[in-house]
């Protein structure tokens, strides 16, 4: 039973070198697209575009089970992480243009160009021919050499890094955790809290009387204009709402910084439990 | 006849993308995903060598690669939100007390 | 020769009193200030003490140095560390004995000179050191004193470096904690530029112990075992470089010397005498064992450079020196001066030259150390080191004029005195061979009269100043610091036979080390006359009447000749 | 070797004689030096317990070594003629490789006049001081000092070899800056006697220098040595060796250009410059030069030399002394044409020698006389000494006037006096040398001797005769006794001194052996001593008429231009400011600012650099993590590519 790839014959030959060329394009555009994207939730997308590509080339070269692996846990599972924490930093923050430190974008581009011209040298000189015939486990039986290797000539790294693994999230809870400074607020310190903001009322959802009740689409008051209080800070991004800046728009807002998110005069940073007023002072 | 060495070359690419873009981005976070994108250039040169050498060395090394790029992004990430939760901003350059 | 362990003895003791001084119960300790002021005399009383015992085991071994014996005397070696071949090897040749001699006579004059200068005895106006404790100051004076003992008898060029690094710490704090004005800069400077040097230097030590180990035997740094290394001209030309920079440095040849006037304006004057007296001779001392002994085709290469070096030294220290107006800084330069013409005495490669360079180093430190003691006793009186702040002190303070009067025209080599006897060798010996080095040398015993005496008439003559009115006169612990100064001076002046016949041998030796020999007279006088009557020729002649005393005198110059052809 | 008296017109140099070992009394010679040496350590380090006996053990001193003198001056007159030279050796000074210097004391026919001389006239002067100076609080040092001095003159004057002639020499420079500045609370006196010994060292760095080319050349310093050596030394070295021995003799014998220091020399008390600055010091110029006569001898251009600046300084002196109102600069003018005599005849060589130390010697009488007179005016009129506030003191101190009198003819050289048997031999040997250098020698003494009839008559008039000009707070009379002994011994002594010495030859053949003989005279009157003894009487009319019988203004009248430079001393202090100490203060100022900027600036600047280059380095750190990634990014290419291009 011959294991071999899953594509096999001239025919694939031809598909094999079409994929790689489109797949070539489709990363390296996107690597582009993902580093000079001026929001970095698009830098995430072009991100997950450019593993899901490789993913592909994996297969070609013979890694089936790290195909799988590649988008299942790398893509799906780090990328997600990504946007996630993108999630909490505010996901209009958009880069300015403008480069801050003097002769940082000449430089790294000299230093790029210099490194690719380096390491293509490097590729010229190495010997590197056409890839032998492929073998089973390159094909089907991949998953089985693999797990052959990992558990004999491996096994020490492997351990390793599950202690890799463990230390990694201890660490991560440790940094992003916060203790309760003050007491957990109660019932009745939060409905004295909602009395208190002058606004006892819940805010109108988003949506409401609009075209449609997507979650973005701010909800329409009594008077058509729209209620910018109805849709959640995390999606509003940076239309700065007038009303926030009774002394008129800071210039330059345009910065990344969400000015929605500077927590309003007067709430002390103290954590409390994230309220119907969406934006966690975090 | 698609080589290994063009699999090489486009990690290659790759790799100097993903280092340019650490120089020139000042959002933290995008500053991981480069870090990331070179990662997978990495990747994709190990699995290049690995069918070159005919051997399955390569496959497995991109396996410990995946898993460390998991650790790191856990706890760049996890570094990345306490900073923002001090200063209330992402960018790198923001962080620049650490100097002359 | 006994084989007690003379230099090991006499270098612990200074160490055992500084331990002692070290242990006694300092500032902070409780009491009244009574208390204090009693347990710091007994701290001076220590120091002097032990001074003084050094000064008596170093006569008693100067007594057994026997002039015609071997090179070295009093020799101990011992394994340090064998794997670099390094040894604690230690001894003396006639010139090392005579400047150890030197070092532990000035050291209870300096003790005595400094007894209250620590309390800012002699502060310019007054204001005294930061409450600095008298215990670390003579504990450090007598650490010094060991490592001068140290460096002069080392025989073995790598313990020979160690001495001459760690000279450099006490200084620094003696200068840096204790001195006065811009004593911190001074310090640094001071200690910069030394260190400069030794590194130099060390580089250079440890390029000979590498050539050493060629041919197979095993590295060395026996200084005599050295002397016999056949070296190429190249490498003895770069190793005479790396040890000459820092000798020349220790010793202020000209280029170098600039941190001397501030290190000697900055530090007390007790410290002042021990930077100036011994510390500046261990730069000569090293140039005329290690770099002519070690390198002698390097020394014949830069003898021209450092012959014009050393006299742009003599007349430039002098001229610089008359120019000054701060007491203390001038007579800086004037050791400046007199320096030039220490290394010229040395480089000139004649026995007379040698000689006199040699006996100028014990001379110098004994006049310039007397103009310092007493420039301190002046200012801790007037607490001022400006020259124009005094005027008319001799009519008010006879005795501290009459001394300063002695010690000036000691270091204007007055003859007479001890300085005349070495500066007339130096000059002698480099005429013989550099006449216009000579010429130029000994037009400056003009500059040092006119420095000298217009110094001494600006402060000691004319009408008397207000400030000055009340000057007391030196009395008791002043007198007994500067009197056997004097005394010395005198009598090295009148009578420097004894010391001539120490230095002199080994002089000679270091000459035929450096094979370079006396330049011969074009017309030498008939033996006969030179003979003149040596006291000898006296006694038998004195039976004879006029006929016998002609035969007489015809047999001593037979004799003469051998000898002064050797 | 007996070198017969009478021989040949031709001067016969001296030959190198051998000098024996001293027996007897001279064996004890040292103590020529050890009584001066003991009585100034007895007074200076005796401190206040001394001072009421202190000037009793200062006369005591010099009188002992008097008296010692004399003995051995009669010893040696019992031995035969050849063999006078005694040498004695204290002990060896320097013995290094072929350097070797005993200390040895050479006893012979010309130190023995020396040490007759110091001894004899110091003596005298030391008992004149003790009343000079009897009201002065710190006599005890002031015959300690002299004390020193005659210790000092005495080791010049007896040394066997350069090197303890230069030892003398500079401690008697010590001395004499003691004793100028011995009033050392004017600061008139201070700045002189600094002056009077940097001058002098002036002159001992050409001494100096040439002991030093003697050592190089003959490897010896004793006299015996160099005298024997001299001869087969080539031409050259033997002048550079002499004129650098006349410029040793000028420092110390106030020759021209070394001269300023004397007049100033006058700040001292009067018994100092009777003593040092007229009788011994300054004519130890001339001994250098009569004891190194073998050196001389072969040398005609360096002997010219000195003749020529003994001729200089004769009339210099001369002028100068015409024009000061001082007494003691007047005096101090006359000593250094005197000298200039002396320079003048030890210049003629052989010819000249003896003649020159018969002129010291009566010199030294004839001028310390006048100084002690003079001393005792200014002791009378309590320190003035200014001549136009004297006049007629004739009647009211007869003894001084009477001494300084005779003195004043000796000086002047009135036939019977012992000037006139000194200086004119001088002259007539200058004439006799013949050639236009002859001729103008001979002339410049002629006109010296008159100019000194004219300047000494001068002062005769001013200070004793004509009306007084002293008003009455000034009330002189006669000296005590204990100075005017003294005066009239030396006058006595400046009346007979020339006969006895030149008459029949008598010091001509003492000294022959050691000097060589000049040719013999024939009778007393040469046709230069009579002109000579012409202009002196033409300049004491001159002189009468100008002073005797008109009015002396009390304020020098401005005079010509010649009296104005003679009263600056011939402009020689404005040339000594010009040349050397106006372009030393600069060159000193010059060298200060080059050491603090210069030297030290370096050093410093480079202390700055080091700071400032790392505080620009310091400016990498930015802080910006990107521009720190950078930096990675651009070294591990360049580290890459380095390794490439070498495995390449």
């Amino acid at each position: 039973m011959s294991h071999h790839m899953l594509l096999a014959g001239p025919a694939a030959e031809t598909t094999r070198v079409l994929a790689y060329w489109v797949l070539a394009v489709i990363s390296v555009t996107s690597a582009l697209g993902m580093i000079l994207a001026r929001r970095a939730v698009h830098c995430a997308m072009m991100l997950a575009l450019v593993m899901l590509s490789l993913a592909v080339m994996y297969v070609e070269l013979g890694a089936p089970f790290l195909a799988f692996v590649q988008v299942i846990v790398y893509t799906g599972a780090v990328l997600m992480l990504f946007l996630f924490v993108l999630m909490i930093v505010g996901i209009t923050a958009a880069d300015s243009i403008i480069e801050t430190i003097r002769g940082q974008r000449l430089w790294a581009a000299l230093g790029g160009i210099a490194l690719l011209v380096l390491l293509s040298l490097v590729i010229g000189h190495a010997a590197i021919g056409p890839s032998p015939p492929a073998t089973a486990k390159f094909g089907n039986g991949n998953l089985n050499a693999l797990a052959q290797l990992l558990f004999t000539k491996y096994v020490f790294p492997f351990e390793l890094t599950s202690a890799l693994l463990i230390t990694a999230a201890l660490g991560a809870m440790v940094l992003a955790h916060r203790e309760r400074t003050g007491p957990k607020p109660t019932q009745r310190e939060l409905a004295a809290r909602r009395i208190a903001s002058g606004r006892p009322t819940p805010l109108p959802g988003p949506g409401t009387y609009a075209q449609h009740n997507a979650v973005d689409m701010p909800a329409l008051l009594p008077d058509g204009t729209q209620s910018s209080l109805s849709v959640s800070p995390v999606l509003s991004g940076p239309t700065p709402d007038v009303s926030d800046y009774p002394e008129g728009l800071p210039e330059g807002s345009s910065e990344a910084e969400p000015a929605r998110l500077a927590s309003p005069a007067g709430s002390a940073g103290s954590a409390d439990s994230g309220g119907q007023e969406a934006g966690d002072q975090w | 006849m698609v080589s290994p060495a063009h699999f090489i070359a486009l990690s290659v690419i790759l790799f100097v993308i993903g280092a340019v873009g650490v120089l020139v981005r000042r959002n933290a976070i995008v500053v991981f995903m480069c870090v990331e994108l070179m990662l997978n250039a990495a990747n994709l040169a190990f699995v290049a060598f690995a069918r070159m050498h005919n051997g399955l060395d390569g496959q497995l090394i991109a396996f410990f690669v995946m898993v460390v790029a998991a650790a790191e992004v856990v706890v760049g990430l996890a570094i990345l939100t306490s900073i923002f939760r001090a200063r209330r901003s992402a960018s790198v350059d923001d962080a620049n007390l650490m100097k002359y | 020769m006994s084989n007690f362990p003379w230099l090991t003895v006499a270098g612990a003791i200074p160490l055992v009193g500084a331990v002692v001084i070290g242990m006694t119960p300092g500032r902070s300790a409780p009491g009244s200030p009574a208390d204090r002021r009693a347990r710091d005399l007994l701290v001076k009383q220590i120091a002097l003490v032990t001074s003084l015992v050094t000064l008596g085991i170093i006569i008693a071994m100067a007594v057994q140095y026997n002039t015609g014996g071997p090179r070295f005397q009093f020799t101990q070696t011992y394994q340090w560390i064998p794997q670099f071949g390094v040894h604690y090897a230690v001894g003396v040749d006639g010139i090392a004995l005579v400047l150890i001699l030197m070092s532990v006579v000035l050291m209870p004059v300096v003790v005595l000179a400094s007894w209250n200068d620590v309390e800012g005895g002699s502060n310019p106006a007054g204001e005294p050191p930061a409450r600095r404790s008298v215990k670390s100051y003579f504990a450090m004076m007598l650490v010094l004193e060991t490592m001068m003992i140290g460096v002069f008898a080392a025989t073995d060029v790598f313990l020979f470096y160690v001495f001459f690094e760690a000279m450099l710490i006490p200084m620094y704090f003696m200068i840096g904690s204790f001195g006065v004005g811009q004593r911190q800069y001074a310090a640094v400077k001071f200690l910069l530029y030394s260190l400069l040097g030794g590194l130099l230097m060390l580089v250079a030590v440890i390029a000979l112990y590498v050539y050493s180990t060629h041919g197979g035997h095993q590295g060395t740094f026996l200084f005599t075992q050295l002397s016999h290394l056949s070296l190429s001209p190249t490498v003895q030309k770069w190793l005479f470089l790396g040890f000459f920079i820092a000798f020349a440095i220790k010793a202020p040849l000209w280029p170098f010397h600039t941190w001397l006037p501030d290190a000697a304006t900055a530090a007390q004057p007790g410290a002042a005498v021990l930077l100036v007296g011994v510390l500046d001779k261990v730069g000569t001392f090293g140039m005329l064992r290690y770099c002519l002994d070690l390198f002698p085709s390097g020394a014949h290469f830069f003898t021209p450079l450092i012959i014009v070096l050393s006299v742009i030294g003599v007349l430039y220290g002098a001229v610089v020196a008359i120019g000054q107006r701060d007491i203390k800084r001038l007579i800086a330069y004037t050791s400046v001066s007199h320096m030039g013409l220490i290394t010229l005495g040395i480089f000139v490669m004649t026995s007379q030259g040698q000689t006199g360079a040699t006996l100028y180093m014990v001379n110098h430190a004994f006049a310039t150390g007397a103009l310092f003691i007493i420039a301190g006793f002046m200012i801790s009186r007037r607490r001022s080191t400006l020259i124009s702040d005094y005027g008319g002190v001799q009519s008010v303070a006879p005795i501290l004029a009459g001394t300063f009067l002695i010690a000036g025209l000691a270091s204007l080599a007055l003859p007479g005195l001890s300085t005349f006897v070495s500066e007339f060798l130096v000059l002698v010996g480099t005429f013989t061979r550099y006449e216009a080095a000579a010429i130029l040398a000994t037009a400056g015993i003009i500059l040092a009269a006119i420095y000298i005496l217009w110094m001494y008439q600006r402060t000691m003559t004319g009408p008397i100043k207000p400030e000055v009115a009340k000057m007391p006169d030196l009395k008791g612990r002043e007198l007994w610091a500067v009197a056997p100064l004097i005394a010395l001076i005198i009598v090295l002046g009148v009578y420097p036979k004894p010391i001539i016949d120490i230095i002199n041998p080994a002089v000679t030796k270091t000459l035929v080390e450096a094979h370079s020999t006396n330049p011969v007279p074009p017309h030498p006088a008939p033996a006969a006359a030179t003979a003149g009557t040596t006291s000898d020729v006296r006694h038998r002649a004195r039976a004879s009447h006029v006929a016998q005393a002609q035969a007489a005198s015809k047999r001593v110059s037979v004799t003469l000749r051998q000898r002064s052809s050797a | 070797m007996t070198g017969s008296v009478h021989s040949a017109l031709m001067p016969q140099a001296a030959a190198a004689l051998t000098t024996y070992h001293a027996t007897g009394i001279q064996d004890a010679a040292g103590l020529l030096l050890a009584f001066p040496l003991a009585g100034a350590a007895i007074l200076l380090l005796g401190g206040k317990r001394t001072n009421s006996w202190g000037h009793y053990v200062g006369v005591a001193m010099p009188l002992l070594a008097f008296a010692y003198g004399v003995a051995a001056y009669v010893q040696m007159l019992g031995y035969p003629a050849a063999h006078r030279s005694r040498e004695l050796t204290l002990y060896q000074f320097i013995d290094v490789g072929r350097f070797q210097v005993p200390l040895g004391l050479q006893l012979d026919q010309l130190s023995i006049c020396f040490v007759l001389l110091i001894t004899g006239v110091g003596s005298l002067i030391h008992i004149f001081a003790v009343g000079y100076m009897s009201h002065d609080p710190e006599r005890r040092r002031f015959f300690g000092y002299m004390n020193l001095f005659l210790a000092a003159m005495l080791l010049l004057v007896l040394g066997n070899n350069y090197l303890a002639l230069y030892a003398g020499w500079e401690g008697v420079g010590l001395a004499s800056y003691l004793l100028i500045g011995f009033w050392q609370y004017k600061d008139s006196a201070a700045v002189a006697a600094k002056k009077a010994f940097i001058a002098n060292r002036v002159g001992d760095v050409g001494l100096s220098l040439g002991i030093m080319l003697m050592f190089a050349q003959f490897g010896t310093v004793t006299f015996q040595g160099v005298f024997a050596a001299v001869p087969s030394a080539s031409h050259g070295v033997v002048t550079a060796i002499g004129l650098l021995l006349l410029l040793g003799a000028c420092g110390k014998s106030a020759q021209v250009p070394l001269q300023s220091w004397l007049l100033d020399a006058m700040e001292g008390p009067t018994p100092v410059s009777a003593l040092i600055h007229a009788a011994t010091m300054v004519t130890a110029g001339v001994y250098l030069i009569v004891r190194s006569a073998p050196i001389f001898d072969l040398t005609p251009d360096a002997r010219l030399a000195v003749a020529i600046v003994g001729a200089v300084t004769l009339l210099f002196g001369a002028i100068i002394g015409c024009a000061k109102d001082d007494i003691k600069k007047a005096l101090a003018g006359s000593t250094m044409s005197q000298i200039g005599y002396m320079m003048l005849a030890a210049g003629l060589g052989p010819a000249g020698y003896v003649f020159a130390i018969a002129h010291l010697l009566a010199h030294g009488f004839f001028k310390a006389g006048l100084f002690l007179g003079a001393g005792s005016i200014k002791h009378e009129m309590n320190e003035e000494v200014d001549m136009r506030r004297f006049g007629g003191l004739a009647k009211v101190m007869p003894i001084t006037w009477v001494t300084f009198g005779l003195a004043y003819l000796a000086i002047i050289g009135i036939p019977p006096l012992s000037g006139f048997f000194t200086k004119d031999p001088i002259i007539d040997a200058a004439f006799a040398k013949g050639g236009t250098s002859g001729a103008l020698l001979g002339t410049a003494a002629l006109i010296g001797a008159g100019i000194t009839g004219f300047y000494m008559t001068r002062v005769m008039l001013m200070t004793f005769h004509g009306e007084r000009r002293w008003d009455d707070t000034v009330h002189p009379h006669e000296a005590p006794p204990v100075m005017t002994w003294p005066m009239i011994v030396l006058a006595i002594g400046s009346v007979f001194a020339g006969g006895l010495l030149i008459v029949d030859n008598r010091l001509l053949n003492f000294l022959g052996p050691v000097t060589g003989v000049p040719p013999t005279r024939h009778g007393l009157w040469t046709w230069s001593g009579i002109v000579a003894l012409a202009l002196v009487v033409v300049a004491f009319g001159i002189a009468y008429a100008l002073y005797g019988r008109r009015e002396i203004p009390v304020t020098a009248p401005a005079g010509s231009p010649v009296t104005v430079a003679a009263r600056k001393d011939l402009y020689g202090d404005a040339i000594n400011e010009g040349l050397l100490m106006r372009p030393g203060q600069w060159l000193t100022r010059l060298s200060v600012f080059f050491d603090n900027r210069g030297v030290d600036g370096l050093v410093n600047s480079l202390a700055a650099a080091t700071g400032g280059s790392s505080g620009r380095l310091r400016k990498l750190q930015s802080g910006f993590v990107r521009s720190y990634a950078l930096s990675m990014l651009v070294g591990g290419v360049l580290l890459v590519g380095a390794l490439l291009l070498v495995r390449l």
